[in-house]
């Protein structure tokens, strides 16, 4: 069983103090860690899981600049074979759809029954790309996937529906599946495997690689156009109770009693 | 091929007797048993990672085991292999995972990012060297008194005590990064080995002269670990020992509380260091000081080393060694039992809860209990 | 602007929430620009239902078919397909939901259609539509613009919108756009129930929830006795189930429960709209977050910004002398 | 450098020996010999099985006198297991002992290497530089020395009162030298003695009388050795006898003096269990029967601030003026006794050894048990005078410990530990006795008899070790590992008895560093050789017993007082002894009187003649070790018999390189 799992790096924000660029089109990234986007981590390691116990091997893809080759390193130090980055300043600022174009065709040569990607990217949040990377290969997806079994050619996943409903699904291999967080406990990459794998070989595809025509990708081929970035408004509807904790939770301890929780 | 464990760890001199496992903190209440892993090791028989012998995560790398062997086996460096070993597997407790892979990406592993590092200096005037900036004397503050909410008041006592004394210092701010020490004893050799290089080139950098930490933990790497040439590390109590000596400490208030003293692993058994933090504590006006049985060299360990501030024990089977030690202090009658390392002071500080001696008895650090006499 | 095709979603027979916020805003929209909304409903035998919507849109289309019994992307998708392509609106609605998300994606590339999931707003500005959705966990609000289409594609954030009365009166037009039989490279098996453990936390008057903040399995004892001195029970976001920590049926959000207690305390919760979703209904919500940037404290009535290790001991403590 | 003798006037023999297969598994013997015949001087060469043998000395023999061979070199083993042999083969054969030279292909090569043919091209290359060196020998005298005919032996415990008694008993004068007021040493603080549980004091006094009778013997306690200088048959020995304030001769030991002193100190010989007076004698049995005063604790004599002893005396056998008094004696030889002292338990901080009363160590615990002790033999806590429900023994303390740097095994405390048990259970019979040990190691006569018998008495023996002591609930908890159960353990004891090692005695250094003796890297004193000559040192004429030379029991070092005193006595008997000739030489044209020679000798056998500005060699002290040759910047320093011709050939053979 060949698995391609396609990931993201993406900027750690949670508790990052974000900044918007000049311009209003993107955040300072500068300062910020960058790591493997959440639920790509969990896809990575469900496909480990699945080739540990059905054999195949890994290729691990990802579009983004060089400095997500550390997320390729990271995933071929746990195990990934093959490492690709789908490279080129044409890419850029494209949308999802654009994004799924670019890796549809960069998954044109490569041997898989099953792709793997994250459900959702915790940076853009679009939840889009898995679902159409199928469309565009023509095979069969699902997404928000929390389980997974693997039966002769086709899986058996399990989706998580809203209200803690599971929808069983049985799909043809080869299909797209877009990974839910929490479906497995993805393993370390140790420092040590990262620096043996910095040594092996990244394969690079550009779009001219793959035969892409530049209109058809990155921001020219998208059909959405981010126009600005603001911040939501915050704490409109809270009344923040200062003071130090010991005051705070008074204030708060009042307000439970006068309306009856203590 | 691999290096068999009996070849790496030269087990091979081990005679059995038992007293790594006799002295291990955690024999009793956990499966760990130091011996038995000495001896699969040297047999070739037993599991060579810590997946396959998770008890291998309790150990708190106290290092009586090796201190005390009488055959100069390293029992602690094996049981740290042991860890390397489950996690260039990748195959480790979460937590842990978290651990590293924070300290990989924001140099802590409290999964805080390098921004807030300097927080609890935030209402401080703390002096933070400039790119390039000559550091004499650098105040290491460390993570966890850095980002830990309860550990912060230490940094921010030896803050106050360090301008009663005139101590001339300075903090690396935001470029501050882990020291590496848990790191190394939680078994990911490669990140320790980044960390130690990252550290000196910044330690280089500021041409660093003297380092003092606020916990024993980074001391403990830095001094021992660190290779040559490092800068002058001390632990602070003894900084202030010798502040006190020299006349440039002096303590105005009273603080009338019996105390008695419990001696962190890595300042004790691993560096020797037992009569500074008493001799801090003896001069603090008010303070009376009584010892606990264990004390030195036998003090029980608090189990938060070695990784442990990230990982619960694995099917435990005994009271929880703080909660022993609360109830020794408590016993005692001490109004505050005092330690000098964040780590102690945290599973101690817990240990007060668990055991029901809330109200009975206070954890605080030496560095805060100084503080309290200025 | 003529058309505004909304797609109602249902399961087991019921009309789902997000259905009708849809409508609710695709109404506002077309009220604006003066055009039409329409419901999309695919089902088997949902007369129903269909005539539930008529007071909602001006016009409900109705593919009923034995094979859209149960949702699958892989049946529904060319009926929609076929539907928007004839119809051609200028903007298709679709819930960002489970549904939505595996639906949306595959029917904008069918149709080469530009695509913005989980919007939170959209408006129609002469004929022009832009959205609002949020990026970096909710950190952040983007505004997108669509490139020359004639029909935009969206999903639309659950909960996003209120639901309101109906006020018009469509009528229900049956379709007869071919369905195809379910594929066989994608069938669906059943539902499934996740277990109900010793605790329904939809039952519990007073839910104290806790996240990522909570940092460690052992630090659930902390909030436990305060759930214990308040009388309620303690639930959770996502990354607390992920990690293991507490049963999936303890997960408030969209992909757990949704709950409507008279308290609700989110500690060390930065409020992700997945999450959100599932407990805005609270009569009253408390914060404690040690970010004052968080998106929790938009929702929530009181709110303490600090650490959660010192204030919680510190409100047990409180609440214990409020009681005395 | 010229030399007076070349390679072309050598007809040399040279022998490879097999050793049975020890050297030729790993050696083609025949090659070296092969290759040993074409080389310059050497007019045969031949291989035996064992060249060792009486056979194989006979062939050199016959070869020497059939082939009119000037010098022989043995490709064999160690020079210093077998050039003796070689030599007096030599001197039957009438060639100068000196004339041989060995290359040793045994331990420096056959034994430590496998491929056979590297091994054979080593031993060709270590034969070829023997060959090499022997073409540059010169016969050689040796010299005789007259022997003193009176011994020294120093420590008056169990070895140096047997050896003392020995050598008197054959007739020589023996001075006995003591630093304590009595003899008697560590036994007579013992109360039995394992296996036979014989008494200890029982057993050592009538020695100790027989020394203090015995016509032969000079005793000198309470003394002190400040000098050793000389060689065999000449040593000279500066003693200081310490002022004991008390006339040994006079005193009768009536005990009065004891009751008026007011000053209470610890015991030593209680191990500080119990105290005694500043005037004082160390035991009943003690030897001179007399008392001593220790000035050190004395309230005052100058002036007098008590002096209520000298009142008490009837005799007036005190003396507060006496004085140290330094004697200088002459001996031929010398016995070294100084004992061992017991390894401080306060090392290892984590037993709780020095904290809490009821730890005793195992020397203790014989005061305590024995009848002449503190609580006359009872056994009690001396927390709370109770006898003790629970005893716990741990063996091992301080010894096989790299922590405190003992490695070795103290080789007693197994055996002691199983008598202490088995006095436990003698006077506790319901007491429970638990001993922690590691290994147990009954390998002497009667031992494993004995402990059979300890065990059977209820004592519970459990492997492995103890790491901790510390109290709980007022109880000592004792923390150990269950090595066979393969659980840790704790154990209540109410008294725990550490059996701690025995380690060299400090005052030996100094006995030590005045005969340049060497020491193992256990710190005991070294013996010549580990099997073949344990009682000798590498200095002449000075021999080691009982527990300086490294931990035994009593029969053991019983044993090698009488070896040390038999070898002591042959050369007095015989009356004189020869000396090595191999010596440093000075030529004293060339000698530029810097006396760096003089400093480098760690022999003191150079002395700088201030007249003629030149260093001379005391032939008798110089072992040949060649420091001063190679220190000398003048070339006027060499040693006879590894002279600078000498080596350099040996060198250049080995290297393959010309004398150009």
């Amino acid at each position: 069983m060949n698995i391609v799992v396609c990931v993201k790096q993406v900027p750690e924000t949670a508790e990052a103090d974000l900044k918007i660029a000049a311009g209003g089109k993107g955040i300072v990234e500068e300062g910020l860690a960058l790591q493997i986007n959440e639920s790509d981590n969990y896809a990575l390691e469900e496909a480990l899981l699945i080739t540990e116990e059905h054999d195949g091997d890994i290729t691990i893809m990802t579009l983004g600049h060089e400095s997500s080759e550390e997320v390729l390193r990271m995933s071929m130090a746990k195990g990934a074979g093959t490492a690709v980055r789908v490279a080129d300043p044409a890419f850029d600022g494209g949308d999802a759809i654009a994004t799924a174009t670019a890796l549809a065709a960069a998954l044109k040569d490569v041997e898989y029954d099953l792709v793997l990607t994250g459900c959702m990217a915790s940076d853009d949040g679009a939840t889009q790309v898995g679902v159409a990377l199928a469309e565009l290969l023509d095979i069969p997806h699902a997404t928000y996937v929390t389980e997974v079994e693997v039966g002769s050619g086709e899986v058996t996943v399990g989706r998580e529906l809203e209200g803690g409903l599971i929808e069983k699904l049985t799909i043809k291999l080869p299909c797209v599946l877009g990974i839910q967080t929490g479906i497995n406990e993805p393993r370390y990459a140790s420092i040590m495997g990262i620096a043996r794998a910095s040594k092996r070989e990244i394969e690079l595809k550009s779009a001219g690689d793959m035969g892409l025509d530049a209109s058809s990708v990155g921001a020219a081929g998208s059909g959405t156009v981010l126009e600005e970035l603001t911040f939501p408004p915050v704490g409109e509807g809270a009344d923040i109770l200062e003071g130090t904790p010991s005051e705070a939770s008074g204030k708060l301890a009042d307000i439970l009693k006068e309306k009856g929780f203590v | 091929m691999a290096v068999s464990l009996q070849e790496k760890y030269e087990l091979l001199g081990c005679i059995q007797c038992g007293r790594c496992t006799a002295g291990c903190p955690v024999s009793m209440r956990t499966y760990l048993n130091v011996r038995r892993v000495v001896y699969d090791g040297m047999t070739g028989v037993g599991p060579t990672d810590a997946k396959g012998r998770p008890e291998a995560w309790n150990c708190t790398t106290c290092s009586n085991c090796t201190e005390r062997c009488p055959k100069g086996v390293k029992p602690m460096e094996l049981i740290i292999g042991l860890r390397s070993a489950a996690i260039e597997k990748g195959r480790i407790e979460p937590t842990i995972r978290d651990a590293l892979e924070s300290t990989f990406k924001h140099g802590n592993p409290w999964g805080r990012i390098r921004d807030k590092r300097t927080e609890w200096a935030d209402e401080l005037s703390v002096p933070v060297a400039a790119e390039g900036e000559a550091v004499p004397f650098l105040f290491y503050v460390g993570c966890t008194p850095a980002y830990d909410p309860r550990a912060q008041s230490i940094a921010k006592a030896l803050v106050a005590l360090f301008a009663a004394a005139g101590v001339e210092y300075s903090t690396l701010g935001t470029d501050e990064s882990c020291c590496g020490n848990e790191i190394r004893r939680m078994g990911e050799d490669g990140l320790f080995e980044m960390l130690v290089e990252g550290n000196r080139e910044l330690f280089g950098g500021h041409e660093v002269g003297t380092i003092v930490t606020a916990s024993p933990h980074c001391m403990n790497t830095f001094k021992n670990e660190y290779g040559e040439p490092t800068p002058d590390v001390v632990h602070y109590s003894q900084l202030l020992a010798s502040l006190l000596e020299a006349g440039k400490l002096t303590f105005k208030g009273k603080v009338e509380k019996k105390v008695t003293f419990h001696d962190a692993c890595f300042l004790g058994k691993h560096n020797g260091i037992y009569d500074e933090p008493r001799e801090v504590l003896e001069q603090i006006p008010g303070v009376t000081f009584e010892e606990m049985d264990r004390s030195r060299e036998r003090a029980l360990c608090c189990e938060g080393g070695g990784g442990r501030m990230w990982l619960e024990a694995t099917e435990e089977r005994g009271e929880r060694l703080a909660e022993t030690r609360v109830k020794d202090a408590v016993e005692l009658g001490a109004d505050y039992l005092v330690t000098a390392c964040p780590f102690c002071l945290m599973t101690l500080e817990d240990a007060v809860k668990t055991s029901g001696n809330e109200g009975k008895i206070e954890i605080i650090d030496l560095a805060e209990l100084a503080a309290m006499a200025l | 602007m003529n058309e505004i095709l909304v797609l109602a979603e249902h399961r087991g027979g019921e009309l789902r929430d997000v259905t009708f916020e849809m409508l609710g805003k695709a109404g506002a929209l077309a009220g604006a620009s003066g055009g039409a909304v329409t419901a999309l409903l695919l089902g088997a035998g949902v007369r129903d239902m269909a005539s539930r919507l008529t007071s909602y849109a001006d016009e409900v289309l109705v593919v009923d078919h034995g094979n859209l019994t149960d949702f699958n992307s892989a049946v529904y998708q060319p009926v929609i397909a076929e539907v928007v392509k004839s119809r051609e609106p200028s903007l298709v609605m679709v819930g960002h939901t489970a549904f939505g998300v595996d639906l949306a994606p595959s029917l904008a590339v069918a149709l080469g259609l530009p695509l913005a999931s989980d919007c939170i707003d959209v408006v129609l500005d002469g004929g022009a539509v832009s959205v609002t959705r949020q990026i970096y966990g909710g950190k952040v609000d983007a505004r997108l613009s669509f490139r020359d289409s004639a029909t935009a594609l969206v999903t639309v954030r659950a909960a996003a919108f209120p639901v309101e009365d109906g006020a018009r009166s469509g009528s229900v037009t049956e379709l007869d756009t071919p369905v195809s039989d379910e594929p066989a490279f994608r069938r669906f098996v059943q539902y499934v129930e996740a277990a109900i453990g010793d605790v329904d936390i939809t039952k519990s008057d007073v839910i104290i929830a806790v996240g990522r903040g909570i940092k460690e399995e052992e630090n659930l004892a902390l909030v436990e006795e305060l759930a214990g001195l308040l009388g309620g029970v303690v639930g959770c976001s996502r990354p607390v189930v992920d990690a293991g920590w507490l049963p999936k049926d303890r997960q408030v959000g969209s992909s757990g429960k949704t709950v409507k207690p008279k308290l609700y305390v989110a500690i060390g919760i930065s409020g992700q709209f997945q999450h959100m979703s599932g407990m805005k209904a609270a009569e009253t919500i408390v914060a404690i977050n040690k970010d004052p940037k968080a998106p929790i404290f938009s929702e929530a009535d009181y709110g303490i910004v600090g650490d959660l290790f010192k204030i919680v001991p510190a409100l047990k403590e409180k609440i214990a002398e409020a009681r005395a | 450098m010229a030399e007076k003798s070349t390679s072309r006037e050598q007809r040399l023999g040279v022998y490879v020996c097999h050793c049975g297969v020890n050297i030729s598994h790993t050696v083609d013997v025949e090659r070296v010999a092969e290759v040993a015949a074409t080389l310059p001087g050497v007019a045969l060469a031949k291989t035996y099985p064992y060249m060792c043998s009486d056979p194989g000395q006979n062939l050199i023999c016959a070869d020497i006198k059939e082939h009119d061979l000037t010098g022989v070199v043995v490709a064999a083993c160690s020079p210093r297991m077998h050039e003796p042999t070689f030599r007096a083969a030599l001197v039957s054969a009438g060639v100068n002992p000196y004339m041989f030279e060995m290359a040793n292909i045994r331990e420096q090569c056959s034994w430590i290497h496998d491929d056979k043919e590297a091994g054979t091209e080593k031993a060709i290359d270590l034969m070829r530089s023997a060959v090499a060196r022997a073409g540059y020998l010169e016969g050689l005298t040796e010299r005789e020395i007259d022997v003193t005919p009176e011994a020294l032996v120093i420590g008056g415990g169990i070895a140096g009162i047997q050896a003392a008694l020995d050598i008197a008993e054959a007739g020589f004068k023996v001075h006995l030298v003591e630093k304590e007021p009595s003899i008697g040493g560590r036994m007579a603080q013992l109360d039995k003695t394992f296996p036979t549980l014989d008494c200890s004091a029982c057993i050592l006094t009538p020695k100790m009388v027989d020394v203090s009778r015995h016509p032969n013997i000079n005793l000198m306690t309470y003394s002190d050795i400040e000098d050793i200088s000389g060689y065999v048959g000449s040593f000279t020995v500066t003693i200081r006898k310490r002022a004991r304030y008390v006339d040994v001769d006079e005193c009768t030991a009536c005990g009065d003096c004891v009751d008026v002193c007011p000053v209470a100190v610890p015991n030593e010989f209680d191990e500080g269990l119990a105290t005694r007076k500043a005037i004082y004698q160390s035991f009943p049995q003690a030897v001179p029967a007399a008392y001593v005063l220790n000035m050190d604790e004395c309230l005052g004599t100058n002036p007098i601030a008590c002096g209520k002893c000298l009142e008490a005396c009837d005799k007036q056998c005190i003396d507060y003026d006496a004085k140290d008094e330094v004697v200088e004696i002459k001996v031929g030889t010398i016995i070294v006794a100084t004992g061992m002292d017991i390894f401080d338990a306060t090392e290892i901080g984590a037993l709780g050894y020095g904290r809490y009363d009821d730890i005793l160590t195992s020397l203790e615990f014989e005061r305590l048990v024995s009848a002449g002790g503190p609580t006359g033999g009872e056994l009690v806590r001396f927390s709370d005078r109770e006898a003790p429900k629970s005893v716990v023994f741990l063996q091992c303390v301080g010894s096989r410990d790299a922590t405190v740097g003992n490695e070795y095994c103290s080789r007693v405390c197994c055996m002691y530990t199983a008598k202490q048990a088995h006095l436990v259970r003698e006077k506790l019979p319901d007491a429970e006795i638990t001993v922690f040990y590691t290994d147990i190691r009954a390998f002497g006569k009667g031992f494993e008899e004995f402990y059979d018998r300890v065990r059977k008495e209820r004592v519970i023996y459990r492997r492995g070790s103890v790491s901790e002591i510390y109290r709980r609930k007022g109880r000592l908890i004792v923390r150990g590992d269950d090595t066979l159960m393969g659980e840790p353990v704790e154990i209540e004891a109410d008294m725990v008895v550490l059996a701690v090692g025995l380690v060299p005695r400090p005052e030996t250094d100094g006995v030590a560093s005045f005969l340049k003796l060497s020491k193992s890297s256990d710190r005991f004193l070294m013996e010549a050789h580990p099997k073949l000559r344990p009682v000798d040192t590498a200095v002449e004429g000075v021999f080691v017993a009982g527990c300086c030379q490294g931990p035994k029991d009593i029969p053991d070092a019983v044993a090698q007082a009488k070896a040390a005193s038999s070898s002591a006595i042959a050369p007095m008997a015989r009356g004189t002894v020869r000396m090595e000739a191999i010596s440093a030489k000075v030529d004293e044209d060339m000698c530029s009187g810097c006396r760096i020679c003089v400093s480098v000798c760690p022999y003191e056998a150079i002395t700088y003649d201030e007249k003629d500005k030149v260093s001379r060699v005391n032939e008798a002290l110089c072992k040949g070790c060649g420091t001063c040759g190679a220190a000398c910047p003048s070339g006027a320093m060499s040693t006879i018999h590894f002279t600078s011709g000498q080596m350099r050939a040996q060198v250049l053979a080995l290297i393959g390189g010309s004398d150009d």
